[in-house]
């Protein structure tokens, strides 16, 4: 029997970033599919990633929203976390795409006369990112890697993205990476798009991330199993109802609908492999932000 | 005897805690408690060699500047507004204002008006720090003893002479606490105008380290803090001491007797 | 009458003067044209005001900032009375004290935010580590501060000692633990803000971070407003309790002549 | 070098002061020797004092500034050990504060405690005497009158002149009905006519209430006007130079006793003393 | 009401005094009033005062407390703006601090700049006269000498005892070499041997620079020991009780004046003045 038969209820903390993919989770939620696992999920919105994967670990949080390469971090660092189910990533026919800034939410923008013309054309150039040792640095140093060029070369900022958007214009940074809406923003305010590095770093299949730490894994492990079941349930209809999803990313985000359909059309998957991640760890070793490939745990999704 | 024993327990104690630290982490397998050994390893290597120009010395220095300017200004600022009491009154209300804004709070203000570099960091600094010494010059000077002042006038020292000669000194010790809690709002802005700008400065590192996870960093970063802290606190004491000899050697002797 | 009137007048002009520079500087398009006009500011702090949202962000950081300052006035002046009172305590303390006194709370940040999350009890907590130390290093200092003189004629009547800390010691101190609050009130309200900036505690400090990175330039200085008002509540409430527990104290005896 | 004045008056027995008549001495201070501090850093204010103080006698102490006289007190009142000789009251030796005596402090405005009220300064030390309701206030009422502050009794002492807050000291004392009353410079900062009053409610009081009253002052005059018996004090550390014994009519009145030609006569005595190069 | 013993001396000219000879009148008093604030709320302190004081002289001023004895010396140093009234030097009238004129303030713990030393503060008022180094360092030597604290140069006034203090005002004043001198309770808290001296270094400088001097005091034995003429104060608001002129022979001497009938008269006179209910 579902644990909703049983008629408890049991409360799940989850924290999101409040970003336009959260659209999948509270569809769930409207929708009722966590009630019908016995859940009520309650969402709170953490700073970033690295905040939320502090507090589940802590047992602040039963789950939060993490990209795969803030839960490398954390997993390189010993920091114990199972990933329950995918959040968001790119389809699989994502890369075949003609306009890539469809399929890929994140965006490299450089001014329109700039002499900056490949990612190779970086080096020793100011690129901002919105953190650190995080997503857009470690798929931008990709590209630049890729393309010939030395990622450790370029002096990064960090930078939120209306303050990069500025910068660019005021040439205080020679490249800005940014998220979606602030991609469609800066081309619609003239910038040039350079590349899309989130799809060319990760291909297809899963980004983001449902993940959660020891204490809740111990003792809620039929809650996060319910979650599991109500969030592919909710990302399915997501992926089939684009205009409803992207009204809830709107609303989310505190942005014009225009400015959403302007830009990329989120993916949320329905599974997530051990595959995903390793691919991603391998990148980041042989990119130098991790020492060494972390050797990933065998339990590391929940229910493999 | 007695004297002994009390400046044993002076000693032993901070160094009892800093053993009972190093030995019980030592095979702490805690993630965010590690061993206190590792902690000052990454110490050593991250702040002293691979950092220190480049990140140690940049915050250092933006903290001098920031302070030193608004230390100068809201000195010579709090002299003109105490002597004036229309351009007082008028700077007030402003004053007491912009005075209960928590300065960490500007800082994302100043990112917007002046970007990420360094002059916003220096601004942001000296701004914050300079609220809490102009208000106490202001204070100390309108509460110069009126004794003095009429001394002052019998013995019809020049307008010079009652700035320098009476004035200035009859307010050190308030603009000196005044300047004690600029210091601390420089180094807390130093800190905040680091983590929530741009990727350079101690904060900078410190928040990066926590937020990859890399614990014994943050660890390090965290005692880094603590160090200049203290340090920065312990020489403004020090020249606080030598300036203020007379004020602290009265109220020594007010207390004894 | 005439002396009233001046200084008001006054005030209201360097006001006045102040938005007229915000003013023209934004329709200048100063900094990139990142500084909101008077007017968009003003229309989007009515906005806030009308969000039920906005006021229990508003009630989260003022509770959060009273909860934690209470409970470490209450620890502080307990521990300070304590280690002021016995020279043992106060030698084994002092160098341990004086190291971590200036050390502001945000240095710890990063680490209370990994263990304790971003919550209220992590903003909380780092209230309370903010405010605990000078509040404890004031008490000992006001408990140093006790007249030898009141001391020996509470003991040449023959008092005792316990009678001596209730009577004499605790009310000599007041004026030092009333300074204290002073300085921890306004400082409560600046560490809840940064932990919800800097750690993502609930309050207007998370409220700020969203308005930043969301380049929503006008709620961003709408909420700075919103947050200098909140200071100068505190500031006045600490003063408006400080006059009236310590009508006695030197600083604010009413002055008979003038 | 000794004072050759030095031992005019008997010590060691706990009978003492013939030329005052035949009271039995409530205070003797034999020897008595005090230094501040120990080891290479001591200091030496007192050597060697004795004197003895009669019940219902009044003695007063004079000598120049820092000579010891406050620190005399001090250790009457036990507030400070000796370092040598003995005090004793009744021929019980003084450790600590003794319970039948009450102190003046020379610190007027630092012995008042600024957070209460004149009223609840005097009431102070008879909280823990566990008395009647009644018989505080009572107490309190008269002492206040006495010293001619009932019309003050809610301000706080900051909100007096010297002169006052030097009569709420005194009242607080006299509320308190020490059988022996010690006061250090108690008249220093009041105006002419009050301090004339004050003499006199000093004399008043020892008729009244049998007190034996102890009192340092500065003012040679006030010292002859007051006492039967004056110790002055010189040389340093502290000796007694010599005791004077005062022979002056009573009752004493502020006018008449200082037009005599005995008084006048009696003042350059002292006088003539205090101005050796001790 | 009016007293009856006012105006015993001359007044509306600049020549005044003659009990005290012929000397011109260098400071006049005439009709002066005071009061504090201004409309409902102003506190009249001095109602109608009128004395004048001859070069050369030494005036005391005696009564009692609060009767508004430092408020008339602040008017006459210029520091406070009189209400009514005039208050002249050699015929000006005072209306900012004058050049010729020095004070010694009652305070002198607040008068005395905390974070300089004793000679420094000595040095303080000469600096901008542009003296010679040397004439500099001589003035203030003797007058830190006068005043017995050559030693205590280079300690802060916070390290002296309180008498201490009062002199190192007083050896600023007579740094200052003015041509007249206004203390106030100059010596209110000094021992009776260093009070004594220091009176007889207040003739001495009278005859030296031929200093006119005016003191108050609460002490009546100071008043006629020092005075020419003794300015009782009564009533309140205040007024001129009486000007007693003090007869007494000169060169005056501790002890021997002070023993003399006339003094004991004199001293009577004044007392009984200040004992009548103002
Ligand atoms: N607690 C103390 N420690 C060390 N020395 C002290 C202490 N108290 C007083 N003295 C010293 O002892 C000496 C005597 O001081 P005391 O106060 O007894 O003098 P005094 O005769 O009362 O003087 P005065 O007439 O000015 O009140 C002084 O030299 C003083 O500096
Ligand atoms: N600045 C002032 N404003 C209002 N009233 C004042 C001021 N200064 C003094 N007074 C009042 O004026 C009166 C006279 O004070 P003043 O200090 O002149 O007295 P005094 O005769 O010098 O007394 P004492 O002998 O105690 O020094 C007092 O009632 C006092 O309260
Ligand atoms: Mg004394
Ligand atoms: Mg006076």
């Amino acid at each position: 029997a579902s644990p909703g038969a049983s008629g408890s209820v049991t409360t799940l903390r989850v924290g999101t970033i409040g970003i336009g993919s959260d659209a999948a989770i509270k569809l769930a939620e409207e929708k009722g599919y966590f009630k019908e696992e016995g859940l009520d999920v309650k969402i709170s919105v953490v700073a970033n990633p690295p905040a939320g994967i502090a507090a589940a670990q802590s047992g602040q949080l039963d789950l939060t929203y993490t990209p795969s390469i803030p839960l490398l971090n954390a997993l390189s660092n010993n920091v114990p976390l199972t990933v329950v189910a995918a959040a968001d990533g790119y389809s699989a026919q994502a890369m075949t795409s003609k306009d890539l800034t469809k399929v890929d939410d994140t965006g490299l923008v450089v001014q329109k006369g700039s002499s900056i013309n490949r990612p190779r054309d970086l080096e020793g150039k100011s690129v901002s990112v919105p953190a650190r040792k995080a997503q857009l640095e470690v798929t931008v140093s990709k590209l630049i890697k890729d393309d010939g060029g030395d990622p450790s070369k370029v002096n990064w900022m960090v930078l939120d993205p209306s303050s990069a958007l500025q910068s660019l214009n005021s040439g205080r940074v020679d490249a800005a990476s940014l998220v979606a809406p602030f991609v469609s923003k800066a081309i619609s305010q003239g910038d040039r798009l350079l590349a899309s590095p989130g799809v060319e770093f990760f291909k297809a299949g899963a980004v983001g991330l449902w993940a959660t730490g020891n204490s809740t894994l111990g003792k809620e492990r039929q809650a996060l199993e319910g979650f599991k079941t109500a969030i592919y349930k909710a990302n399915a209809y997501a992926n089939t109802h684009i205009d409803e999803a992207q009204q809830l990313s709107a609303q989310i985000t505190n942005t014009p609908l225009s400015v959403i359909k302007a830009g990329a059309v989120n993916y949320w998957p329905d599974t997530v492999t051990t595959g995903d991640i390793q691919r991603v760890d391998d990148s980041m070793a042989e990119l130098g932000y991790l020492k060494a490939p972390v050797k990933l745990p065998s339990n590391l999704i929940l229910g493999d | 005897m007695k004297s002994v024993r009390l400046w044993l327990l002076g000693v032993g104690t901070p160094l009892v805690l800093l053993a009972v630290w190093w030995f019980a982490s030592a095979d702490s397998t805690d993630t965010f408690f590690p061993p206190l050994a590792e902690i000052l390893d990454r110490f050593r290597a991250l702040w002293l060699f691979d950092h220190f120009t480049s990140d140690v010395l940049v915050s250092l220095r933006n903290l001098a500047l920031g302070y030193a300017i608004a230390g100068v200004a809201a000195v010579a600022v709090g002299f003109v507004t105490a002597l004036s009491a229309p351009i007082r009154w008028a700077v007030d209300p402003v004053i007491h204002f912009l005075r209960g804004i928590p300065p960490v709070a500007l800082v994302p203000i100043f990112i917007s008006l002046m970007g990420f570099g360094l002059e916003m960091r220096i601004t942001s600094i000296a701004l914050a720090a300079f609220f809490p010494t102009f208000i106490a010059t202001v204070d100390g000077l309108r509460a110069v003893d009126r004794g003095l002042l009429d001394v002052a006038s019998v013995y019809r020292l020049s307008r010079g002479e009652r700035v320098v000669s009476v004035l200035l000194p009859a307010a050190g010790p308030q603009i000196f606490s005044g300047l004690q809690v600029s210091l601390q709002t420089a180094f807390v802005v130093m800190i905040a105008s680091e983590m929530l700008g741009p990727s350079q400065g101690i904060g900078a590192m410190t928040l990066l380290a926590q937020q990859s996870f890399m614990i014994s960093d943050m660890w390090s970063g965290i005692l880094l803090l603590g160090v200049i802290g203290f340090a920065a606190n312990f020489l403004f004491d020090l020249v606080r001491r030598k300036v203020l000899a007379w004020y602290i050697g009265s109220r020594r002797l007010a207390r004894a007797s | 009458m005439a002396l009233t009137v001046k200084p008001a007048v006054a005030g209201a002009a360097g006001i006045a003067v102040a938005l007229a520079i915000w003013q023209a500087a934004s329709s200048a398009h100063a900094a990139g044209g990142s500084l909101p006009a008077v007017a968009t500011v003003a229309t989007d702090l009515g906005g806030l005001l009308a969000e039920p949202d906005f006021w229990s962000a508003v009630g989260a950081t003022v509770g959060i900032a009273l909860l934690g300052l209470g409970a470490s006035a209450a620890a502080g002046i307990v521990v300070g009375v304590l280690v002021g009172s016995f020279e043992p305590i106060r030698f084994a303390t002092r160098a341990v004290l004086e190291f971590l006194k200036p050390i502001p709370p945000i240095v710890i940040l990063p680490l209370v935010v990994l263990i304790l999350g971003p919550t209220g009890q992590m903003s909380w907590f780092l209230v309370f580590l903010g405010c605990l130390l000078p509040i404890v290093m004031q008490t000992v200092d006001g408990v140093h501060s006790t007249d030898p003189v009141a001391r020996d004629t509470a003991r040449s009547y023959g008092m005792g000692s316990a009678e001596i800390l209730a009577r004499i010691v605790v009310p000599s101190s007041l004026p030092y633990i009333g300074t204290a609050m002073r300085v921890s009130a306004p400082a409560a309200l600046i560490i809840t803000v940064v932990a919800g900036l800097l750690g993502g505690g609930p309050g207007l400090g998370a409220r700020l971070y969203l308005a930043q990175s969301g380049g929503d330039y006008p709620t961003l200085y709408a909420l700075v407003i919103v947050l200098g008002v909140l200071g100068l509540m505190f500031q006045g409430a600490t003063r408006f309790a400080e006059r009236r527990l310590l009508h006695w104290h030197e600083s604010y005896r009413e002055v008979v002549h003038s | 070098m000794t004072s050759p004045h030095l031992a005019t008056t008997p010590l060691e027995g706990s009978l003492g002061g013939e030329p005052q008549g035949q009271r039995p001495a409530r205070l003797d201070v034999v020897h008595l020797a005090k230094s501040y501090g120990t080891g290479d850093g001591a200091k030496k204010v007192i050597e060697d004092l004795t004197f003895s103080v009669s019940a219902r006698e009044i003695v007063c102490i004079v000598g120049p500034s820092g000579i010891g006289k406050t620190t005399l007190l001090k250790c009457l009142a036990g507030l400070q050990p000796t370092s040598g000789g003995r005090a004793a009251i009744d021929g019980r030796e003084i450790s600590g504060p003794p319970p039948e005596m009450a102190l003046v402090f020379q610190d007027y405005s630092r012995s008042l405690m600024p957070w209460l009220t004149v009223r609840k300064n005097v009431v102070l030390p008879l909280r823990h005497l566990r008395l009647p309701k009644a018989e505080l206030k009572a107490r309190c009422d008269e002492a206040l009158e006495a010293v001619g502050l009932a019309h003050a009794e809610n301000q706080f002492p900051w909100q007096l002149s010297g002169g006052m807050q030097q009569r709420v000291a005194i009242a607080r004392a006299l509320a308190y009905r020490p059988e022996i009353l010690i006061m250090d410079e108690p008249f220093a900062s009041v105006d002419a006519q009050t301090r004339f009053d004050l003499e006199d409610l000093c004399l008043k009081i020892r008729e009244g209430f049998g007190m034996t009253i102890l009192v340092v002052t500065h003012d040679i005059d006030e010292a002859v006007y007051l006492a039967d018996r004056v110790v002055v004090l010189g040389s340093k550390p502290a000796r007694v130079l010599r005791i004077v014994d005062v022979e002056l009519p009573s009752p004493r009145d502020q006018i008449g006793t200082r037009a005599l030609p005995e008084f006048a006569a009696q003042r350059t005595d002292v006088l003539s003393l205090i101005k050796r190069p001790a």
